[in-house]
């Protein structure tokens, strides 16, 4: 069922292709972590994990839908929102402009609905590839109307994080505003007793692990990903001393009781499709309805 | 020269001390100088218009971090009677930087909280500077739903630089402490009035920041990051923080002209430090007019406005609604009018 | 106001008269724990808490009804209960019969209603003198029908803990099962969103620490009053070491999160009824009834 | 001789070990011995009804210590399919001592939580002998939670010696934890059953204790305190656990008498360890049937039930209220009889 996962797509993949280009062969590329020489198709057939150490290579959201969704169950939303630049801040539409060159993607998230095993979901993914995955204006509307759709229809929904850059400085306070506003798309979601499942890549930090990335019913993370609130830099001006050898990753925040798995790339579907059929079947009457679901 | 002067407050400060010094002359040597002294009093109060009416953002940023700047304990002793502080968020720690507990507001009984900073040096190490760490925030969510159960509204005081990011904060989940306050307060069933009124920072700010009104202090600051932090990823310099607070847009009216807050409270000329109690006064009377037009609406209403008053924060260009987004006057922080 | 309380009781204080007979000249006692001698009389108007370093003595239960009721509101209920003895354990029924000797109490709690600055409530006490204050069937059928009298009347209720002894042994398992029967009455006083004090004095440990002992909306403790799930015997079995100098204690306790406010004997009155006027008034009904209030 | 024998199993274990010896010398030596091999195992059955059928309270708690009784994992294992282990509290940590997850009976989803043992001393360390800690406790609550969202019932295995009594547990506050379980457990809107598997250690037990039905497999022990601590309290000997357990009327047939448990689901003879997947059965059969009858009540039928089941547990004499109290033929836990 994962292999050959990469072909499914349809669509020509620009991310990846933008990507590839950078790998110097083509057919052979380095693991990251252990330096081992991967064979290229042999390491897409192993959903981009490093068969030596385990590495788990990043992916483009695009490449994520695949991952978790029914082949060609997928359907892209929201597609062509744009930020209206709100700070007019310097050179920012320039560095947009670039990124989405090299992602295909309009801004840092994807969004949309499909299917994990039968079972309906809508799904948003940001890509760590475009600035830094970071949440923006249009992308916690994405977020928000994923949620939001998921709630009216009665469906769960799958939230996957790949942003190192939490919430977007080049739009200031109307990027921080997201925090809440995506949040309160998830109190709905939650108050409406339906699925919130969060996957946590690497990177996973700032405003949007301090929001939605914390939110989901289960919450499950990528090992090796980093997971938390202040970025190195940030943590280093704040004088942090001496942080755990695995401080900042998926494994601490586990052991920390923030998550419910540390789940290798090769498991991550059939989880989710457990988790799906334990919340599918509607609630009986008498149990619903809640004013308030807290904790 | 008395100590805590801003720099632009210099000149200001300057002849004020010189007023002072003739004034005190005068008692000694028994000489009129009525009339320089007149004279001199119309020109600070010149000075004083201009310079304090026209402030920079990076001016904003340092009256909001004016160490006589009143801080959440003192607007809650001087806007509320019969406060009782309560503590600890019955799970591993109580925590300085947030504070909170019962008031009472003429007749209305209520629950306030908010970040605190300290006065001297051990206060404000006690108080983390007002970085509120995991315990902090789930002290302040224990502490509305305590005021939930008996239906009494809650405020928030929003001041802190940013939420703690120590070892021990990403331990106890800061990130999970500030998003489940985040989304609890969109469930909670009675009204929450949140005023900034110092530093709005970040994260720190927002994981107490959900309302159904937010108000802010006319020189208080909202920010998605410090401008000096903003600087150094932009310029590699810190020393460029007032160009960045410029440019992020952190003033009280730019974050009402993107509709992140409702309402600019007044301060004094120069700020909440020139006069305290008007500030209370005036934090509290802003309180009371929005909690008498909450406590009218029936639950259901109130969070269902609760939820579109941010649903509809952060308006995008969506060319399958065309129009839509772009016809909303608030969108551009630029074209902000000062709201009195 | 606190002056004089003693002499608002109408029935005599069986408690106190059997402990002044411990103390050698009566009008002069020494100081628990500073060894100070204190002048009795003096000791008694300042509510018998050491005017030189603080101590706070034990107070019967009787005595603590004085404290925290308006004069001459109380009206004990449920005085004569009796435990079955369930487990016929040896020399218990001995036992008691001493413990009533002394206390004037049937058992280990005194409980009733009255009323604090003219709000009603519903109020129990454990008694520290009675076989260390600790949980039976008898006082946990007592705290029960106090919670759930309140519940009834839309009344709060003031529970107060001088129970070192956790759950009575002696009774076995239906000792263990006073654990979930006082908090089964504190849900639904909880569900009914009605007010539950707790206060905790010297010593309040085990099963009933870690039942109603925490479950208050808002939880009190005297100065220096030993607060802990397992005493220092059991601590010591565990092989707990190194202790912080004030393990145990309101203190830890209050550092650590458990309690709201370490309050001295004199503001205990002021606190709880400043407690009592902020929960007093009837909650408006858009706000009733939830199925759950969790936390 | 084979390690893990108990005192009183050892005339069977000798008689089960020249038994296995004469089968092998059979084979070796090729004479037919079967009269005597037949005549050794009447023998050994006989014994085997006459110790294992007449066991003190002890023996009891040696069965439900027994080093390899299953343990809540081996349970969940073996009577549910897709069970999903969920970690963590949310707060502070991930306690090994408490495991918890969804799982399927049948078509049922639905939530299991309990203690867990560990086997090997590396495990033991890191379940923490069984005794949860207050991260523990949360993460319980926070999977009850998750049932209740969803509309599934919760299953919970008690098997611990004590709760954990550290200085970490009391600073995360052990007292809060438990306590919070309980109250909230009795608000929770989906059915719970509680099986105690193994030791019901006092308070550590009764965190996850409340529910509709309480089963006992049928050697476990419920109690409010271990007998070797009771007998410290009363003689200053440990030693002396063996009287002590006797007079705490731990076994599952006091707690049946006691109205404490609802139902006592039997073991193989000597003990689940004897034959684990038999006892699984055994315990999966009974759940199942509580469950079926659990899920047709109306939850505020379900909740008022739960209520009163606990409610009228410890009878008091009331000479007000004469004679109701002692009529109540549960009372004694002396006049109890077995259960099957
Ligand atoms: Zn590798
Ligand atoms: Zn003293």
């Amino acid at each position: 069922m994962p292999n050959g996962w990469f072909r499914r797509r349809k669509q020509p993949d620009r991310a990846a292709s933008a990507r590839a280009q950078d790998v110097p062969e083509g057919l052979w590329q380095p693991c990251t972590r252990c330096r081992e020489l991967l064979f290229t198709p042999e390491l897409e057939r192993n959903l981009k994990v490093c068969s030596r150490c385990g590495y788990h290579f990043p992916l483009s959201a695009r490449q994520r839908v695949s991952l978790l969704l029914d082949p060609d169950s997928f359907v892209e939303t929201d597609t062509d929102l744009e930020t209206l630049d709100p700070l007019h801040f310097p050179r920012y539409l320039e560095r947009l402009a670039h990124y989405r060159e090299v992602t295909g993607l309009k801004d840092a998230a994807l969004c949309g609905e499909g299917t994990v095993e039968g079972i309906p979901v809508t799904l948003a993914v940001t890509d760590a590839g475009f600035l830094m995955g970071s949440m923006n204006t249009v992308v916690g509307e994405q977020i928000t109307r994923t949620v939001e759709r998921a709630t009216d229809r009665g469906w769960a929904t799958i939230l996957v994080s790949g942003s190192g850059g939490g919430a977007r400085m080049q739009e200031g306070l109307l990027s921080l505003m997201q925090m809440p506003k995506t949040s309160a798309a998830l109190a709905r979601h939650h108050a409406a007793r339906r699925l919130a499942i969060v996957i946590l890549t690497d990177p996973s930090m700032g405003g949007v692990q301090a929001s939605w990335g914390s939110l989901g019913d289960v919450i499950l993370a990528e090992p090796g990903a980093r997971v938390a609130f202040a970025g190195p830099r940030v943590a280093q001006q704040a004088g942090v001393q001496k942080p755990p050898p695995d401080y900042q990753t998926a494994e601490f925040c586990f052991r920390h009781g923030q998550l419910d798995r540390v789940c290798p790339r090769r498991e991550l579907r059939d989880t989710v499709a457990r988790l799906l059929r334990f919340a599918a079947v509607p609630v009986r009457s008498a149990h619903r309805g809640h004013p308030v679901l807290a904790r | 020269m008395p100590e805590n002067i801003l720099e632009f407050e210099q000149p200001i400060a300057q002849l004020e001390a010189q007023i002072a010094e003739i004034k005190r002359l005068t008692a000694v040597e028994g000489v009129d100088r009525g009339e320089e002294i007149a004279l001199l009093e119309a020109q600070v109060e010149q000075l004083r218009l201009k310079i304090l009416g026209d402030l920079t953002a990076w001016d904003h940023t340092q009256i909001a971090r004016h160490p006589k700047r009143p801080y959440a304990l003192d607007f809650i002793r001087l806007m509320c009677d019969d406060f009782l502080e309560l503590h600890g968020d019955r799970l591993a720690g109580d925590d300085g930087a947030m504070v909170g507990g019962i008031a009472r507001i003429g007749e209305q009984q209520l629950v306030v909280t908010g970040q605190q900073k300290g006065r001297d040096i051990h206060e404000r190490q006690r108080r983390n500077f007002g970085s509120a760490r995991p315990e902090g925030y789930r002290k302040a969510l224990r502490l509305m739903r305590l005021a939930e159960k008996f239906g009494r509204p809650v405020v928030c005081l929003v001041d802190t630089p940013a939420a703690d990011c120590s070892v021990a904060a990403e331990e106890h989940g800061i990130c999970e402490a500030i998003a489940h306050n985040m989304r609890d307060m969109f469930l909670l069933t009675v009204p929450i009035i949140v005023a900034v009124i110092g530093e709005g920072g970040s994260g720190g700010a927002i994981g107490i920041g959900v309302g159904d009104r937010i108000l802010m202090l006319e020189h208080a600051i909202y920010s998605i990051i410090p401008p000096e932090g903003c600087a150094a990823i932009l310029w590699k310099d810190p020393k460029r923080g007032p160009e960045a607070a410029d440019q992020l847009r952190l003033t009280a009216q730019h974050a009402l002209a993107f509709g992140v807050v409702d309402e600019i409270v007044p301060e004094p000329l120069g700020g909440a430090h020139r006069d305290v109690d008007a500030t209370a006064r005036a934090l509290k009377d802003a309180v009371c007019r929005h909690l008498d037009e909450l406590s009218a609406i029936p639950v259901e209403q109130l969070l269902r406005q609760r939820y579109e008053r941010f649903r509809r924060l952060g308006p995008v260009l969506d060319p399958r609604a065309a129009g839509q987004a772009a016809c909303d006057g608030r969108v551009d922080g630029d074209g902000a009018e000062p709201a009195r």
